[in-house]
């Protein structure tokens, strides 16, 4: 395994040290608990807003850490989510009075730790479960479908929420909206590389894709042979924009992502061949996101998430941002 | 030596807080030996942890035992390793395994020799904590699906009266038919729930692990 | 090659064409003639800045344009320069009375471009050349040191003192003193792709890097085994430090740049290691930068940047920027 | 049919601006067939494209050669291809033959037919032109490798009065020796002298595709 990383089992807070001591001006980062805080003091009666996940998302969840989005966030090891002395560790950081409201992606492993610690909390907690990705068909009484970019999305635009001074209830109902008005996809041309085991999860022929990847390595839902990015991105858009049911002079919000190994030019034209196919039906696209901001170590591969805004989350995503990746207005 | 309770003329077998310690002992070391074999199988299926989060997450418990006084009851050793699992392994399996160790715990508490059929109930009141914070049911390919015959074997087994050695063989051989039985199912909870009919053909990792655990019970056992 | 292109001959034009719907409330993209400018107009009488060089760097170059950096920029195709019309071009396009700066890479071909072009134009000119990357052994008469990661940081520095009104013989002055006072070094873990081949350019073994590597794909100065992290920081790190000859107490901005298919973990375990050594001798760390700026396509590997910093140059850090990549203080 | 002079009783052959009109397509043929060869031998020392450069600066040359009216003087071929070359390149070897066509071109101004001694003499001005942009001297692994020498030899059959046929070849033959040359070279200029003693042993890409510029050259004149 060729990567810039010392002993595997040190990565982790290796990692984090250097997130620290880059952003030092905006997060408090706690390294023997693997929990971090905005660098100034809670605003008394702001709602504070957790998130947290396992590693090898970065910069997701530490980056989305500042005014306007994420009060604390705590993160796991690889590909594993926070215990529940973390996440209640979290909460108890980002508790200014107001309640507190949980971003959890709906993976087993962070729902149950969320779901544990929620009942272990005296704290008034909401807990919004982000289940965006529309490669999985749901199924009742199932899993259900993973939480990818929307969570980005839900730091940004909840957190502009509660720091308007809305209540937790407010400020849930828009992470709920943005959850419920948002799809995702994605797809790898490549599997990442696990430190648990130095090699790719799984391989990918020179001419095939992973088609329905999540965030944690794992297999998708089906291979298909590789194809041109234009067909990539139809066949990743087509899901989404069905279930979005967007009718012409529709406006979205797009976020290109990243997972991981795929240079920005790349993200660059994936998103131009979403704008070729929005514009064709006639779909705006209001703003826009284009990075690795979610990410599953070093996957070579790309998700798409578009989220249909109205007045309300226009504003919102307008408000000032202030943090280690998203800032502006500021 | 194994510990006895004498109630009438029957003696019976009794499960005492060192025996609980081997058998986390037990745990940690299969978790360390077979952790490659266990992510190989999440890798399969999964994201390729379950091996390192289960070594990570025994290995957690065992370093806590030294700190737990002598006098500590089996309650308070499952206490603690359940809480030990909750604060180390992150992982699906973490919460899942801890709840289960701590609701059984709870049950016991104040005992100080635990009957085949205290432990039975108390395991299947984990299995219960583990069915309602994940939801499984059997043939899910889950854990679930080797911890609950192996719950019932015990169970059955405290009901005939069997010994704890010819009831932990059961649960052992329970658990293993269960993990088998995953093979060929699709999973409906945890990540393989993603991969629709790909996943057909793996075993679960977490049912294979939770065979290891009564594997290790069986030894511990044995081994008194 | 599996990446997300098209026709490899459309690549850079549609990479353009995503960047400029993204980023359109910034940068105005003239994609006839792959020349970009600030959206809003110039301030007659400020110093205009153009930097161009060729794609395949992203974000670099248009992504640093905007208040508080570049003017205008330009870009060629893939690892080559801009042509001299494209650079007349951006020269006329930043003008606003108070000549330009060229910020040119010491690359043979943009040296030569730039140069013909500051003989054709009649705006009043200064060039900075970069040329930083001191894993090259200077040798009289011979092409130079490359141009590396000192580029972004002039965008920037130079960018602010241009803003601030400085003359033209004031903003080269900066520039120069970016251009002097930093160093550079990268290394590569696996070659890039080039799409005019859709080949690896070279081959590097699973157990080997190539060190003292450009942007542009090509050999480093030599192979060595790879190793750990903190190693590989140390290999890059030392030249850098015997170069600037830093004492004790003296200060610096680090950047840590990843070449393109480079996770931002990695990217923060490497500053951690950087931060690690610099304590070890006294130097402190004013200022940071950690993430992909100026890539060379999907290369595996990252570049270290030392700037000795000032109180100028620390004022002119912390000014205002407002670029798709960078933004701060407004 | 050649085109020729006559002075006094010697009959001189001259280039007319059809032969540099023949010169560049047959150039931007050659380039087109062999760019995926110079580009192997710049993925070696450089950053692969040199082939990609050459075809496309040349097929812009091709594709500008039709808008150039009829009467269009030898000089007007080359001041367009060198313009169209630094409009299209980027590449080092795109400024450089830019300047080195401009310049040439710019010599030859006036002229309807041009003598072998004047297009010598033109094309000595074009390698001055290149050494003055780029700064490379013999021996530096550059196209001034190949280019220094071809002109040698153009200038010197001039000077022995040979007719055009052998002075193209001549100047063809000292371009491939030249480019054979700069194999064992180590490179003091453009990307590949970052590689130091890594260079040695690749022949450079631009004196190699010098050499297919003279061998077109002597193409353009024998199929006149
Ligand atoms: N909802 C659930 N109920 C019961 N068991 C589950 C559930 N979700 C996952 N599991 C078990 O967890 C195992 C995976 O554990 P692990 O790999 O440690 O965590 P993660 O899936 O978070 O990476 C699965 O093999 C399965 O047995
Ligand atoms: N300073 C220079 N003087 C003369 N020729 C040069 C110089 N620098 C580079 N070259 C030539 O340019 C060739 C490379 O051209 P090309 O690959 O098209 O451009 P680039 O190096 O910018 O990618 C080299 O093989 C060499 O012959
Ligand atoms: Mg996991
Ligand atoms: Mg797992
Ligand atoms: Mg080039
Ligand atoms: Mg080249």
């Amino acid at each position: 395994m060729k990567r810039f990383i010392n002993a595997s089992e040190d990565s982790v807070l290796e990692t984090l040290a250097g997130f620290a001591a880059c952003h030092a001006d905006l997060v408090a980062v706690r390294l023997a608990s693997k929990v971090a805080t905005r660098r100034e003091a809670l605003t008394a009666g702001k709602v504070g807003l957790v998130s947290g996940g396992g590693f090898g998302h970065e910069p997701t969840h530490f980056g989305f850490i500042g005014v306007g989005a994420l009060d604390a966030a705590c993160v796991g090891t690889v590909f594993s989510s926070p215990s529940v002395a973390q996440i209640l560790e979290a909460i108890q950081s980002a508790d200014a009075g107001a309640g507190v409201l949980l971003i959890v992606k709906n993976y087993a492993g962070d729902v149950m730790n969320f779901k544990v610690a929620a009942q272990e909390t005296a704290v008034p907690l909401e807990v919004v479960l982000v289940s965006d990705d529309c490669s999985i068909t749901p199924q009742p009484g199932a899993q259900g479908r993973r939480g990818m970019g929307a969570t980005v999305l839900i730091h940004k635009l909840a957190g502009a929420m509660a720091q308007s001074g809305a209540s937790l209830t407010e400020v849930a109902r828009v992470a709920r909206k943005v959850s419920a008005c948002s799809r995702s996809y994605g797809v790898a041309l490549e599997s990442c590389v696990t430190p648990n085991t130095g090699k790719r999860i799984f391989d990918v022929a020179s001419d095939e894709i992973e088609v329905g990847v999540g965030i944690h390595g794992e297999r998708g839902v089906r291979r298909e042979k590789f194809a041109p990015a234009k067909d990539l991105v139809a066949l990743m858009l087509e899901p989404i924009l069905m279930e979005l049911n967007l009718q012409p002079g529709a406006s979205v919000l797009v976020l290109v992502n990243g997972l991981g190994a795929t240079p920005l030019a790349e993200l660059y034209l994936v998103f131009n061949e979403v704008k070729i196919i929005l514009e064709a039906r006639g779909v705006g696209i209001a703003r826009s996101l284009v990075g690795s901001f979610l990410t599953s170590l070093d996957m070579a591969g790309t998700s798409i998430t578009v989220l249909s805004m109205d007045e309300e989350l226009l504003r919102l995503w307008d408000a000032p941002v202030c943090t280690p990746v998203l800032r502006w207005g500021m | 030596m194994h510990a006895r309770i004498t109630m009438g003329n029957v003696t019976m077998q009794t499960l005492e807080a060192s025996h609980l310690r081997r058998w986390m002992m037990l745990c940690a070391a299969a978790m360390t030996q077979q952790h490659e074999y266990l992510t190989q199988l999440d890798a399969a299926i999964g994201d390729a942890d379950h091996g390192t989060n289960m070594m990570r997450g025994f290995s957690s418990i065992e370093s806590r035992l030294e700190g737990l006084p002598a006098t500590a009851r089996p309650s308070e050793v499952l206490l603690m390793a359940g809480t030990a699992l909750m604060g180390s392994v992150g992982g699906a399996s973490g919460p899942l395994w801890g709840v289960a160790l701590r609701r059984a715990g709870k049950v016991l508490e104040g005992l100080e020799q635990v009957s085949l059929e205290a432990f039975a109930g108390a395991l299947k009141l984990g299995l219960e904590a583990v069915t309602e914070l994940g939801a499984a049911e059997l043939g899910e390919k889950t854990m679930v699906d080797a911890l609950e015959p192996a719950v019932r074997a015990l169970l059955e087994a405290a009901a005939r009266g069997d010994d704890l050695a010819e009831a932990f063989a059961a649960a052992h051989q329970a658990a293993e038919a269960g993990a088998r039985n995953t093979a060929p199912m699709v999973a409906r909870k945890g990540r393989a729930s993603y991969l629709g009919d790909r996943a057909i053909g793996h075993q679960d990792p977490g049912a294979v692990s939770t065979v290891f655990i009564f594997a290790a019970f069986e030894r511990a056992w044995l081994e008194a």
